[in-house]
């Protein structure tokens, strides 16, 4: 069965048949678009059952030639990195519209809010969105992987551009040109790639170890980079994140900053890594650097925000920091801890965005100042915002912790130095998280709050499934990590990389005993 | 021989000629300097064993386009000239270094190829008895196709001139009972005064004065007034220039409204202007 | 010989070239136009009988016809603008800027 | 000397589900928290079941483990695999961890009970049970865990409850404030922490209290030892508000009491000194670890008493104190296996004293609408018997009085400093004095003198639901010392889990030693001194201004002032540069970028004039190039 064909099709047959709903049916364009981001969902919960971790690195392979005279193939598969990305995707998309119900509404008293637009493009584009997701983490082809990266950029540009705050034009505008600028160097390494490779294929699996020199590899491995860099964000090509993410609406800020800016870290991982193994060391001193920055930068500049949605995509370039960190880190602990970082952070800042979108809805300004003292009348909608927030600041029993112990202890043993500071991010992010709690939740209650009305029936569905994702996981992460783990270590090799072994003897007492 | 000379002849001809084309003030100059470039290429052609382009170049150029180009220059006003003031700077200058620049280096393409001496189309033709059936035999034969998109281009040519320069009428056409009936039944059946009645001059750019001396809008003879204020010679009296202006730029509001159909009395719509116009004077 | 021709060719050539900048009359601009169209025929022809071949007459003859068609285009439009701008100006079309 | 017993694996009986002891209260927590309003009317009472359940389970695995030969006494078992390769998540139930388990859970209900009464007017009682069941199960996951990494989830777990409930009246700015202050300090700890963590994973590859014995950790060099032992030790001062980051304690106060009774006094405060006796491996070879955990005790413990002689607000003068006696733990925690049992033992009966004091002064600020100005109290003694009497006997155990609780476990620690080095051990001593001081000050300001009482208060003694367990605490304050200290019965009972001294201290009824008898001298001293300044003589409504030293006292010794000054507003102004530097330099020199691409091609459109002229001009130009090229190639 071709899964993730069906994965990548069935939201684009949906995204058309909500397009071609006739105008007026919003309520049905919402429900339909809803039911087949479901049924995206089970099917992805269908395939991830039939994954087997152990067994062959790529699974659910599908190839088929695209244009023959430059070897471009449709070819899709997963790993258990892949796997679990296009699960978070699956998983984030009918969260997302649930949570966007009313976003292409306006508000009656819209104060600085969208206006009322087409709800079904709306839900369309949405749809469209999660097919370009699905296949941006499934392609094993190098040139279908790079169609996917720039095409995703389509639909956010409308979701952020159309359905956006007062900003919005700006914050598109400055989000595509730099996903463009950043996809045409990609575009340039990826030809090069196929040049210099001379294996007339843009198969990643038969690329593999294709580059030998070492110059061209650190210059191809710049050109990925770079991309990737800017997708993620890196610092210090971060700044188009906190414009695109506080004008989005939060639904769509949800998937930008929790699935789209993944595809970044994915790809460092997966091709920058295993393409450039020499270029990826000779580099590693300089992203381990710019982590670091990001993580401590992004966190000081989270601190000093007003801006709700501003601030959270300021935590987010903190905490891709910490991936990017985890990723060269090039030890099994840390890459897997990346890994999974990646997915936590979708469901950590999914919620945070989600719950400050309702906060927005409520209040019609994403100004910190402008609240005060909703844990007196919303007790829901603040506990939703604080546990939201703690699994932000990575709380030990929420998901977000388990992959920064991962990351940094992962990192600590190759990098000790870089570790203690990044770990400082740890008290960075109590700052940001709590005092824009206590800023937005605690004290008297403001006067416009306090007409404020708790989490309604719809809203309590879309935060259930994230918290209960959020604290599950935090406490069991193994079902993750066992899919995880073995592509990690087919990465590492293809990197050339071993682990450091500790110092002391305990391991080997074990081995000795068994 | 003979060659030589018709062709150091017709040279100098033509190349003054179209110096005189381009440097003319007055179109219908430049039309006729035209017609004798053409004619003189007419007879190079002849000289160059092109009996039958030059007899097309005469017919076609001298006789069809030439004529055609005489009939647009009287639809849009024989005697007009241009204006020498160059508007875009440094147009001149860089045009004559182009121009200039362009021909020194074709000519020195062409200088640089030692031709051998002409082949000569003596043989093409003997086999076919003579130019025009040889050419006749290459365009119906080998050319056919080319030579029938022509004939297509030709008459899409056509179609097109005829839907560019057509204008729907929508009303039947006036006729004089009609015209005569507007012009009673409009606010002024007499004759519209002639310029320099009563005036200072009377020369005919100058607007007829009424009795108490003010000036007859109706008197102003548009195309003149028109002329004299683009090129600058205003009424020296400001309170003429200024009222002149005024009827002018009356002209230009109605000439930039969209023109719908074919106005059938342009008379009436004039003269009732002008009745509003004098009737703002009179306040 | 046909050296002769080709510089007094190129010579029309860019003559009308020149008058095509310089002139702001359509109806000129247009003469200049037929002007180059003209120079070029010349060479068509010389360049005919300096390889004994016809084609360059056949070229020639189909330029002209082609010009014919533009003449008669060209000019339709140029009594269209001046029945709505009155004026038969190149520099008064200048819409199409910036 | 002996060493600590071998961890061995353990299946069924009590034990098998001990992991119930951290479920119970959680379970209590979810319901409540989830349940909504609906459970407003039975919350507390499931609150209080989970943690007397808790309790229960606590007593029968401390019964089974006693049962037990003392060197099969530390058994572990795994619960499931937390991260794969690195870390499986398991139970620890050796004397340690169910000394300390019995403690939470059998303090932790008796304040639970009380709560009932302390909290019935709270329109959010159900989530204050809640938070506290929380507290509960995180504190008991921090002590049970069997690796480095349960124990940090359980370390930062009571940091999230302690910041819910010092935050629990949460529209009050000032317990906002509070609970970011202590969850941020905390953090700093927790940094520490974790890399102490981090190094002991990368240097022994194993983070599981059963690998890393003696002979593990002795095969580190002693660098890597003590570097270990200095970062446990900042996590240790984050949560055991030790100096340098105490602060956050006298802050916290600004929660309900009874938060600041089991939280801030008896139980999650201790989890440093529980820290350092766990990671004993590695201090116990780390000297000099040893020698800074034992400054930092005495340092804070002249600090806390300090702080505990100024102040007026009757918790935070406890606080002051709690300070001061964790002090003492830590001191007796880097002294070794000597000094392990008293440190434990200590943190134990303080547990107690502590707590029953801390409820002692919530009975009567419940009695007093909530004012906490000991210069507003003055001769409840009357009108509130049990509470006074309770308050006493939690008085008279924590400055040392001969027979009572705190006198065996300070003085053990006293004299194990003494033997350790003088110099501590005189400063602990003068430490006791001021104990002596403060606290006679604290009971003759609020029970004692005259009234002072603000016109609408009327005390009243409070219900039974709060005045029982003030009783049941009290007389483990009498006894519970000298049940544990005579005979070294507690430091044999913990010594599978943390080794036995070289040899065992004596223990005496009564002992006189020399130390003990400057002890009691400077004790007696204080006492008399405050009697002097506040029971015989008039106490002004009003703090007078002090001399420096007592405003010194007032402002937690300029704490406050000191991280302000070095932390807090260099960081503010760090803030304020790195948002100007990101929105000016990098978002400036992007938008600047964009804005000469924007200007450049503003300019450059001009060039489009509109007059066909200028194009051909440019197509003239562009054919000469073209014609000029072909020559040039031509020609080549």
């Amino acid at each position: 069965m071709p899964w993730l064909s069906i994965l990548i099709a069935v939201p684009v047959l949906g995204a058309v048949g909500v397009a071609l709903l006739p105008k007026g049916s919003d309520k049905l364009a919402k429900q339909l678009a809803l039911v087949v981001s479901l049924v995206v969902l089970g099917l992805t919960v269908a395939m991830a059952v039939q994954f087997s971790p152990n067994g062959n690195r790529f699974q659910f392979e599908e190839k088929y030639s695209w244009i023959p005279s430059f070897g471009v193939h449709y070819g899709v598969a997963v790993d258990g990195i892949a796997l679990v990305l296009i699960a978070l995707s699956a998983i984030l998309v009918p969260i997302v519209i649930l949570a966007s119900w009313h976003d292409a509404e306006g508000r009656p008293d819209a104060t600085g809010l969208a206006p009322k637009r087409s709800a079904k493009t709306y839900f369309a584009l949405l749809l469209v969105l999660e097919a370009m997701m699905i296949g941006v983490f499934a392609a094993t082809d190098i040139f279908l992987f790079y169609v996917f990266f720039e095409a995703m950029l389509i639909p956010m540009y409308f979701m952020i551009g159309s359905y956006g705050g007062v900003q919005r034009s700006y914050a598109a505008v400055k989000f595509l040109l730099y996903s463009l600028f950043g996809g045409l160097l990609m575009l340039v390494a990826v030809i090069a790639l196929y040049v210099v490779a001379e294996k007339n294929t843009f198969m990643f699996p038969e690329l593999i170890g294709a580059i030998q020199d070492p110059t061209t590899q650190k210059w191809l491995f710049a050109g990925f980079f770079i991309a990737f860099a800017i997708k993620a964000p890196l610092w210090p090509f971060h700044t188009w994140l906190p414009d695109a993410a506080a004008q989005a609406p939060a639904g769509a800020a949800v998937l930008l900053v929790g699935v789209l800016d993944k595809v970044g870290t994915y790809g460092m991982l997966r091709f920058c890594l295993e393409l450039f193994p020499e270029a990826s060391k000779f580099f590693t001193p300089l992203v381990i650097v710019l982590s670091v920055v990001g993580i401590i930068y992004g966190a000081i500049v989270a601190i000093g925000q007003t801006d709700m949605k501003r601030l959270i995509a300021y935590t987010s370039i903190s905490h891709f920091g910490f991936i990017a960190l985890g990723v060269f880190a090039m030890t099994q602990n840390a890459q897997s801890g990346a890994t999974l970082y990646m997915v936590n952070h979708g469901f950590s800042t999914g919620a945070l965005f989600l719950v400050a979108g309702f906060l927005i809805y409520r209040r019609g300004s994403a100004q910190i100042a402008d609240y005060g003292g909703v844990q007196s009348v919303a007790p829901l909608l603040a506990g939703a915002f604080l546990i939201a927030g703690l699994s932000g600041l990575s709380l030990p029993g929420l998901a977000p912790f388990v992959s920064e112990f991962m990351v940094l202890i992962g990192t600590y043993e190759r990098y000790a130095v870089p570790a203690i500071i990044g770990a400082t991010g740890v008290i960075l992010a109590a700052i940001y998280i709590l005092w824009m709690y206590k800023r937005t939740m605690n004290g008297p209650t403001a006067e416009p709050v306090k007409g404020f009305t708790d989490l309604n029936g719809r809203e309590k569905w879309v935060v259930a499934p994230l918290i209960a994702l959020i604290v599950a996981f935090g406490f069991f992460p193994k079902p993750l990590l066992d899919v995880i783990n073995p592509a990690v270590d087919k990465t590492l090799t293809n990197a050339q990389v071993t682990d450091k072994q500790p110092v002391s003897t305990v391991a080997e007492k074990k081995g000795a005993g068994q | 021989m003979g060659e030589t000379i018709t062709f150091w002849v017709l040279a100098v001809t033509s190349v003054a000629a179209a110096l005189g084309l381009v440097f003319s003030r007055k179109a219908v100059y430049s039309a006729l300097m035209l017609g004798v470039v053409m004619l003189s290429l007419a007879v190079l052609y002849a000289v160059q064993d092109a009996p039958f382009l030059a007899a097309v170049q005469i017919i076609v150029y001298t006789g069809a386009v030439m004529m055609l180009f005489l009939f647009v220059l009287m639809l849009v006003g024989v005697d007009s000239s241009d204006s020498l003031v160059e508007t875009i700077k440094g147009q001149r200058f860089w045009a004559v270094i182009a121009g200039l620049g362009f021909a020194v280096l074709l000519a020195l393409a062409v200088g640089n190829v030692a031709f051998s001496p002409a082949t000569g189309l003596g043989q093409v033709v003997a086999s076919r008895d003579g130019n025009v059936p040889t050419l006749a035999a290459s365009i119906f034969t080998r050319h056919v196709f080319a030579f029938e998109v022509t004939s297509a281009l030709l008459i899409t040519a056509a179609l097109g001139a005829m839907v560019l320069a057509h204008r729907e009428r929508v009303r039947p056409k006036a006729t004089q009972r009609d015209l005569a009936r507007a012009r009673f039944a409009g606010p002024q059946p007499s004759p519209l005064p002639g310029p320099g009645t009563y005036a200072l001059h009377n020369a005919i750019d100058m607007p007829a004065l009424l009795p108490d001396g003010t000036v007859a809008v109706t008197s102003i003879n548009r195309v003149l007034a028109r002329h004299e204020m683009e090129e600058g010679f205003e009424p020296t009296d400001p309170e003429k220039a200024a009222l002149i202006k005024q009827v002018l730029q009356k002209d230009d509001a109605r000439d930039a409204e969209p023109v719908e159909g074919d106005k059938p009395i342009q008379v009436k719509d004039a003269l009732q202007d002008e009745n509003a116009l004098s009737e703002e004077d009179g306040k | 010989m046909t050296t002769h021709y080709l510089v007094l060719s190129a010579l029309l050539f860019a003559i009308g070239g020149v008058g095509v900048l310089v002139r702001r009359n359509a109806i000129v601009v247009f003469m200049c136009v037929e002007l180059m169209l003209n120079a070029c025929n010349l060479a068509f022809v010389t360049f005919a009988r300096q390889h004994g071949n016809l084609d360059g007459q056949l070229i020639a003859f189909f330029v002209m016809v082609v010009a014919a068609a533009e003449v008669v285009i060209g000019l339709a439009i140029i009594v269209m603008i001046f029945r709505t701008r009155r004026s038969a100006s190149v520099d008064n079309a200048n819409l199409l800027k910036y | 000397m002996q060493s600590p017993a071998e961890i061995v694996q353990h299946s069924g009986g009590v034990i098998g589900v001990s992991w119930l002891m951290i479920a119970l209260p959680l379970l209590g927590a979810a319901i409540l928290l989830l349940g909504g309003r609906r459970t407003n009317k039975w919350g507390h009472f499931l609150g209080v079941a989970m943690s007397l359940g808790a309790f229960v389970v606590a007593v029968l695995s401390f019964v089974e483990l006693t049962g037990l030969d003392p060197d099969q006494r530390r058994r572990a078992f795994e619960l499931f695999e937390f991260i794969p390769g690195m870390v499986n998540m398991g139970m620890l139930i050796d004397p340690l961890s169910i000394s300390f388990a019995l403690l939470i859970t059998g303090v932790g209900s008796l304040i639970h009970i009380y709560s009932i009464g302390y909290m019935s007017h709270d329109r959010d009682r159900r989530r204050f049970f809640a938070y506290l069941n929380l507290f509960v199960a995180a504190m008991l996951l921090l002590v049970l865990s069997d690796n480095y990494v349960g124990l940090f989830i359980g370390w930062e777990g009571v940091g999230l409850a302690s910041y819910l409930l010092i935050g629990f009246w949460q529209h009050k700015p000032s317990a906002a404030t509070a609970a970011q202050k202590a969850f941020i300090v905390n953090r700093v700890g927790d940094f520490g922490l974790l890399i102490g963590i981090f190094t002991i994973w990368t240097t022994f590859g194993s983070l599981a209290f059963a690998d890393l014995t003696q002979q593990v950790t002795g095969q580190a060099s002693e660098g890597t030892l003590t570097a270990i032992g200095l970062l446990l030790l900042l996590g240790a001062c984050g949560k055991s508000a030790q100096l340098p980051l105490q602060s956050w304690l006298l802050d916290a106060m600004e929660g309900p009491t009874p938060v600041s009774a089991l939280i801030h006094a008896a139980t999650m405060v201790t989890a440093g000194v529980y820290l350092v006796v766990r990671s004993g491996a590695f201090f116990e070879q780390a000297p000099t670890a040893q020698l800074v955990v034992t400054i930092v005790g005495v340092a804070t413990l002249l600090a806390g008493a300090i702080i505990g002689c100024a102040k007026d607000d009757i918790k935070k003068g406890l606080a002051g104190s709690t300070m001061s006696q964790i002090g003492y733990m830590m001191l007796g925690a880097g002294l070794g296996p000597a000094g392990y049992a008293f440190a434990i033992g200590h943190l134990i009966t303080h547990g107690f004293f502590k707590a029953n004091m801390f409820l002692g002064a919530g009975s009567v600020m419940h009695a007093m609408n909530d004012e906490v100005d000991m210069r507003r109290y003055g001769a409840l003694f009357p009108v509130m018997k049990v509470t006074a009497v309770t308050f006493i006997i939690g008085y008279l155990a924590i400055i040392g009085f001969p027979m009572l609780s705190g006198y065996y476990t300070k003085e053990g620690i006293i004299e194990t400093a003494m033997e350790h080095n003088a110099i501590l051990g005189w400063l602990a001593v003068l430490g006791a004095g001021l104990t002596g001081f403060y606290m006679s000050r604290m009971i003759f300001m609020t029970f004692f003198g005259k009234k002072r009482w603000a016109d609408d208060a009327h005390p009243h003694e409070s219900p039974a639901v709060m005045t029982w367990p003030l009783v049941i605490l009290s007389i483990g304050s009498i006894g519970l010392g000298a049940f544990l200290i005579l005979g070294n019965r507690f430091m044999n009972f913990l010594s599978p889990a943390v080794g036995l001294p070289q040899e065992l201290p004596e223990t005496h009824v009564f002992g006189f030693g020399p130390a003990a008898l400057a002890t009691l001298a400077l004790v007696a001293a204080g006492a008399a001194l405050a009697w002097f300044r506040y029971g015989a003589a008039e106490v002004p409504a009003v703090a007078p201004r002090g001399s420096f030293l007592t405003t010194f006292a007032r402002r937690d010794l300029y704490g406050d002032a000191l991280n302000e000054a070095l932390l807090m507003r260099p960081g503010q102004w760090l803030t304020r540069i790195a948002v100007f530097f990101d929105n000016r330099g990098v978002d400036g020199l992007v938008n600047g970028l964009a804005a000469g691409i924007g200007g450049t091609s503003g300019r450059l459109r001009r060039v489009q004039n509109g007059y066909v002229r200028s194009y051909a001009l440019s197509i003239l130009f562009g054919a000469a190039a073209v014609v000029g090229a072909l020559l040039y190639v031509g020609n080549m």
